[in-house]
């Protein structure tokens, strides 16, 4: 009964912890009853290379490949292989994207000398396929909970939202599965990626006055037209608009200082000063 | 009223335009006003060329011609085209190749382009022969102040030839009649 | 004192136009023009100057107003169909008060019309032409001596007023040779120059004579040109107030100074009973006319207009008191005319000798006239 | 670095063009780059058409004409010629550079006269309302083509190339970096430089053809972005349509370099002092 398959992609690079997020996911759909199938890559794409798992699940399935625009899910835990794998989302389907990790090697020429070329990044991608999106910040969660390794559980709270089985099997997967005595935290990390999953609106409230980070972001709202280009280009997600349709601060933090909103901004509003600017008065 | 209006028309390439510029600047070394005008536009490419000059011993007013005293054929097609607006009173010189046969009696026909040709070897001087012409039959402008005149407007290199010309043309005048 | 020479009246125009310092020319070639170009290209060189032919008269004028931006005194010359494509640019000279010379050799139109011909055709496109309320100032030399004279003035006015002055001759005045004789030393007016703090510079500053100091591009005044209505500053305004302001400083700079513009030669005007009214080429012939007139005992007077805008109005209306009749002879279809009706305001019966032929009028023509209208007169 | 507002008539600000519109990215890539060549700021000058790319001249702290529609060329050709020593620099638009002032733009090319023009290319008439320009794209809909543009549009790069243009270039709005890198090359070239720089106006050209707004249309710029010169050409890991061809006529980088004797009128020779 194909009609009744449905297939997961997880998708990272070498080190997130994708192989073991997927063996979860099989353990879970085991448990819920259903039969699955599971592929994988790795070996030559680990650390930093690409790195992805398949899974299928339903009443019986044959291939454990999922086709193309079939997935119900994709989970990626990098940018760029979201746009790698968008492709094999179904009509309608989920994507859940972790923002940490989304500026791939190849995007900045020299951050600290603010050369950085803009790397393309094109959310309408999801938007044109009407496609249920989740951009997460699995990495900061999972550190607020104590072990940053724990992302992958984030990831894996989101998805399940997604899935059609009850979060038990998930939990019950991943106390089994996880490293001992990580238990707890990863059931925390589960936890807090599945409350996600139910928010429509990102997670952290823009601040329309900016606040201190590494580097800080000055917006002139007088100038400013809320035209969102910056909060698209900014490859951290550290711009929004509000519900208000007015630009602000979700993550000063993450700011890596590469401009691309200030250089973006067509109406000149948005100046990002350097963190050496205040190193530089501290010290004098 | 001391008006007085001459028109050299002829073919282009015979130099009727600088035989105009060189009378007018001739009556104007000799202390007169004078004005010259020529024919422009498709009217100048081609077949027919027009040189007139207006000299006066007062201020010109209007300084086209309009009452000719004196008019130079030097070609078939001038002659066709302004033989007919003449008034009886006006004095015409006419080349002798171009005269036909009704040519009036009031006409003076001298080999001007002849004279030309073997002058310079070609026709390009046959507006300066034309000019030393007029220079004996009407007293328009006295022989040195031409000969000034030619000399200043021709080029260096064609000066000695040019004066020959005018010379010539000079000479033209009491051979024939 | 210089000596007589035998000039041509483009000639003449090229030779003023250096006399008055100009230094830059852009122009395209048109019929009967053209020679101004061509003795251009010869003159400026050794003048200190730049030549270029643009590729339209569009950009000829456009050119020239970039190049006196630039703080050059610029030039161009057109005939017919190219002052038509230089309209655009005459307003934008008129609105952002850029000093240029405009030189327009008539011929006959509308259209391509008679290329080789004489015309008085554009006197109300010289007044009119561009869009919009404007004032305009229109000089209308009637000999080669004169077409140096008042491209020369030209120049004066243009820098003297911050605006386009035009200079309007016929193809017989462009294309003519005379015995004249040129002036060794001339009066030559340079316009005002900003001083002192470029952050105070206001390049379009209402100042009591109503002509704003100008700066020029890269002497340190940064500074905004627009052909947008605009503010003191030079910037683009929509505030009715500030831009009603500017276009009547625009008019009045010029219209208050009618007495320093406006120049009109009279002949024979003091005890006459008709008077010809004629401007240009035909002026020449309005003047032997009324000379051969005299001589047969009719009172005949001349009304010879230099500058033809701002209209002499005043003059006309001091004619009209003196005269029974004036008759206004142009080589168009009735321009002029207008004006010296409602100028003269019933005072005085107008008659019109209007040809558009290409054909010039004669002294005899105009002779004819007079002799006619003597009868016309004399039998009420 | 200076601060770029430096180059900016704050009081001005903010400029009239729509949200999203890109124009005002292309302003501030060239002020970056008028900084990066520390050109002396009252020896440049920014002369402009009519159209929204042409409002930008208000803006800049330099000495700014705003012409008329379509002859900023002819203006800054005068205004070369008579000031050689200062760098002008031409904004011009889509419908001001290629229909009303495509015969300026060519001829100064073919003159070589060491001016920059930077061509704004959104696609449409956008001061206007929306009409159809000749860099429509055959299909699209505007105001004046509301069953969609039957004719065929310009490749602006091609044309200049054509008119004899010494350096031409096309870079994306999207692109600052790139862009600001290939202006300053073209403000030091030696005679007639060309970019047109490939822009966006959401507010005609997006609404009608719903292409989204600003920020999808800027974005989505760079997935048509094929570069064919410069480091940044390697660094392109992201295309939105992988397998198909780029639109025709969308190369980007510098595209045309040569040095050919740049025009300056016809003038006496250099000034002998002795």
């Amino acid at each position: 009964m194909t009609d009744e398959t449905k297939g997961l992609v997880l998708a990272g690079v070498g080190g997130q912890g994708v192989i073991l997020a997927g063996m979860i996911v099989a353990d879970a759909m085991v448990r819920a009853g259903h039969d699955i199938k599971q592929s994988e890559v790795h070996g030559m794409a680990q650390r930093g290379g690409s790195v992805f798992s398949h899974i299928r699940w339903g009443p019986g399935v044959d291939s454990p490949l999922v086709p193309r625009a079939s997935a119900e899910v994709l989970a990626a835990f990098e940018w760029a292989e979201a746009i790698r794998w968008v492709d094999y989302v179904r009509e309608g389907g989920a994507v859940v994207v972790d923002l940490r990790t989304i500026v791939p090697p190849g995007a900045c020429d020299d951050r600290r000398n603010w050369t950085t070329a803009y790397p393309g990044i094109d959310p309408e991608l999801f938007l044109d396929r009407q496609l249920k999106t989740r951009l997460i910040d699995a990495s900061s969660t999972a550190s607020e909970l104590g072990n940053i390794r724990a992302a992958n559980s984030v990831i894996l709270g989101t998805v399940a939202a997604f899935c059609g089985i009850d979060d038990s099997h998930w939990e019950a997967a991943i106390e089994s599965l996880v490293p001992r005595g990580t238990e707890e935290i990863n059931l925390a990390a589960f936890r807090a990626g599945r409350e996600v999953a139910d928010a429509q609106a990102p997670a952290a409230t823009p601040s329309p006055e900016g606040f201190a980070g590494p580097h800080q972001i000055d917006i002139n709202h007088s100038w400013c037209k809320d035209c969102d280009i910056c909060s698209r280009v900014c490859p951290e997600y550290c711009l929004a608009i509000d519900n208000n349709g007015k630009l602000g601060i979700v993550d000063s933090d993450a700011c890596t200082g590469c401009r691309l909103c200030e250089l973006l901004c067509p109406d000149f509003a948005i100046s990002i000063r350097p963190p050496m600017a205040e190193a530089v008065t501290t010290n004098g | 009223m001391s008006r007085s209006e001459i028109r050299i028309a002829g073919a282009g390439g015979q130099g009727v335009v600088t035989a105009g510029r060189i009378l007018a600047e001739a009556a104007i070394l000799s202390g007169k006003t004078a004005t010259h005008s020529q024919v422009y536009g498709p009217q100048s490419r081609g077949g027919a060329s027009r040189s007139d000059v207006v000299i006066d011993t007062a201020e010109i007013g209007f300084p086209l011609a309009y009452n000719l005293d004196l008019l130079i054929i030097l070609s078939d097609e001038a002659y066709t085209k302004y033989r007919p607006e003449l008034d009886d009173d006006t004095r015409m010189i006419v080349d002798r190749d171009c005269a036909p046969d009704s040519t009036p009696g009031s006409a003076t026909i001298f080999p001007v382009v002849a004279t030309a040709r073997s002058v310079s070897g070609g026709v390009l001087a046959t507006g300066v022969v034309a000019l030393g012409v007029l220079q004996q039959v009407a007293d328009f402008i006295d022989a040195d102040t031409l000969r000034q005149a030619v000399g200043a407007r021709v080029p260096a290199k064609f000066k000695a030839m040019n004066l020959d010309a005018l010379e010539a043309g000079m000479g033209l005048v009491g051979a024939t009649t | 004192m210089a000596e007589a020479q035998l000039v041509q009246g483009n000639e003449a125009c090229a030779l003023g136009a250096v006399a008055a310092g100009c230094n830059f020319y852009g122009g395209y070639p048109i019929t009967p023009s053209s020679g101004i170009a061509e003795q251009m290209v010869r003159f400026l060189p050794g003048a200190d100057g730049v030549f270029v032919q643009m590729e339209d008269e569009i950009a000829s004028l456009a050119a020239v107003i970039g190049a006196s931006l630039a703080g050059s005194k610029a030039m161009t010359a057109t005939s017919g169909p190219g002052f038509s494509l230089m309209q655009e640019h005459i307003g934008y000279a008129v609105m952002a008060e850029v000093p240029c010379v405009i030189v327009n050799v008539m011929r006959g139109g509308p259209s391509t019309g008679m290329p080789t011909s004489p015309s008085q055709g554009d006197m109300m496109q010289a007044r009119w032409g561009t869009h919009g309320d404007h004032s305009a100032i229109v000089l209308a030399p009637s000999s080669v001596g004169e077409v140096y004279e008042l491209t020369v003035r030209a120049f004066n006015l243009a820098e003297r007023f911050r605006t386009p002055v035009i200079v309007v001759y016929d193809e017989i005045v462009g294309h003519t040779r005379e015995s004249v004789v040129l002036p060794d030393a001339l009066e030559i007016t340079d316009r005002v120059r900003a001083e002192g703090d470029p952050e105070e510079f206001r390049p379009k500053a209402i100042t009591p004579n109503g002509v704003p100091p100008q700066a020029a591009f890269g002497d340190g005044y940064r500074f905004h040109v627009t052909g947008l209505a605009h503010d003191e500053r030079g910037f683009p305004t929509e505030d009715s107030q500030v831009a009603g302001a500017l276009l009547t400083r625009l008019h009045s700079k010029v219209d208050d100074h009618e007495d320093e513009i406006v120049d009109v030669e009279t002949f024979m005007i003091d005890d006459a009973d008709l008077a010809i009214f004629a401007y240009g080429i035909v002026g020449r012939s309005a003047r032997e006319a009324v000379m051969e007139a005299r001589a047969s005992g009719i009172k005949a007077g001349l009304i010879r207009p230099r500058t033809v805008w701002p209209f002499p109005a005043e003059h006309i209306a001091r004619a009209a008191e003196q005269v029974d009749t004036i008759i206004v002879a142009e080589m168009n279809l009735g321009q002029m005319i207008g004006e010296v009706e409602r100028a003269a305001q019933g005072q005085a019966e107008i008659v019109g000798h209007l040809r558009a032929d290409g054909e010039p009028m004669t002294p005899a023509h105009l002779l004819a006239l007079i002799t006619n209208v003597e009868a016309d007169r004399k039998q009420p | 670095m200076t601060d770029i507002k430096t180059y900016l008539r704050e009081w001005a600000m903010p400029h009239v063009l729509c949200p999203g519109c890109a124009h005002g990215i292309v302003l501030r890539s060239f002020l970056e780059a008028v900084d990066q060549l520390q050109l002396e700021q009252d020896k440049v000058a920014m002369v402009a058409g009519i159209g929204c790319s042409s409002r930008l001249a208000g803006y800049a702290d330099f000495c700014t004409l705003h012409g008329t529609h379509g002859r900023a060329p002819a203006f800054a050709t005068g205004l070369k010629l008579a000031r050689p020593e200062l760098d002008v620099v031409v904004v011009t638009g889509d419908g001001d550079g290629l229909a009303i002032g495509g015969n300026h733009l060519i001829h100064a090319a073919r003159r070589n006269i060491d001016i920059t023009v930077m061509l704004l290319n959104n696609s449409i008439y956008g001061m206007t309302g929306g009409q159809a320009a000749p860099t429509t794209p055959q299909g699209a809909v505007a105001s004046t083509t509301p069953s969609g543009n039957t004719e065929a549009s310009f490749d602006a790069c091609a044309l200049l190339q054509g008119a004899g243009a010494s350096f031409v270039a096309r870079v994306l709005a999207a692109n600052p970096i790139e862009m600001t890198k290939v202006m300053a090359d073209a403000i030091t070239h030696p005679g007639f430089s060309f970019i047109e720089v490939v822009s966006d106006c959401p507010e005609y050209f997006g609404r009608y053809n719903k292409a989204g707004g600003g920020a999808e249309m800027l974005v989505s710029l760079t997935s048509r972005d094929v570069a064919v010169a410069g480091p940044l050409a390697a660094k392109r890991f992201v295309n939105h349509v992988p397998s198909s061809e780029p639109p025709p006529g969308m190369d980007t980088g510098v595209l045309q370099r040569e040095v050919r004797p740049i025009f300056s009128g016809i003038r006496g020779g250099d000034t002998d002092e002795s």
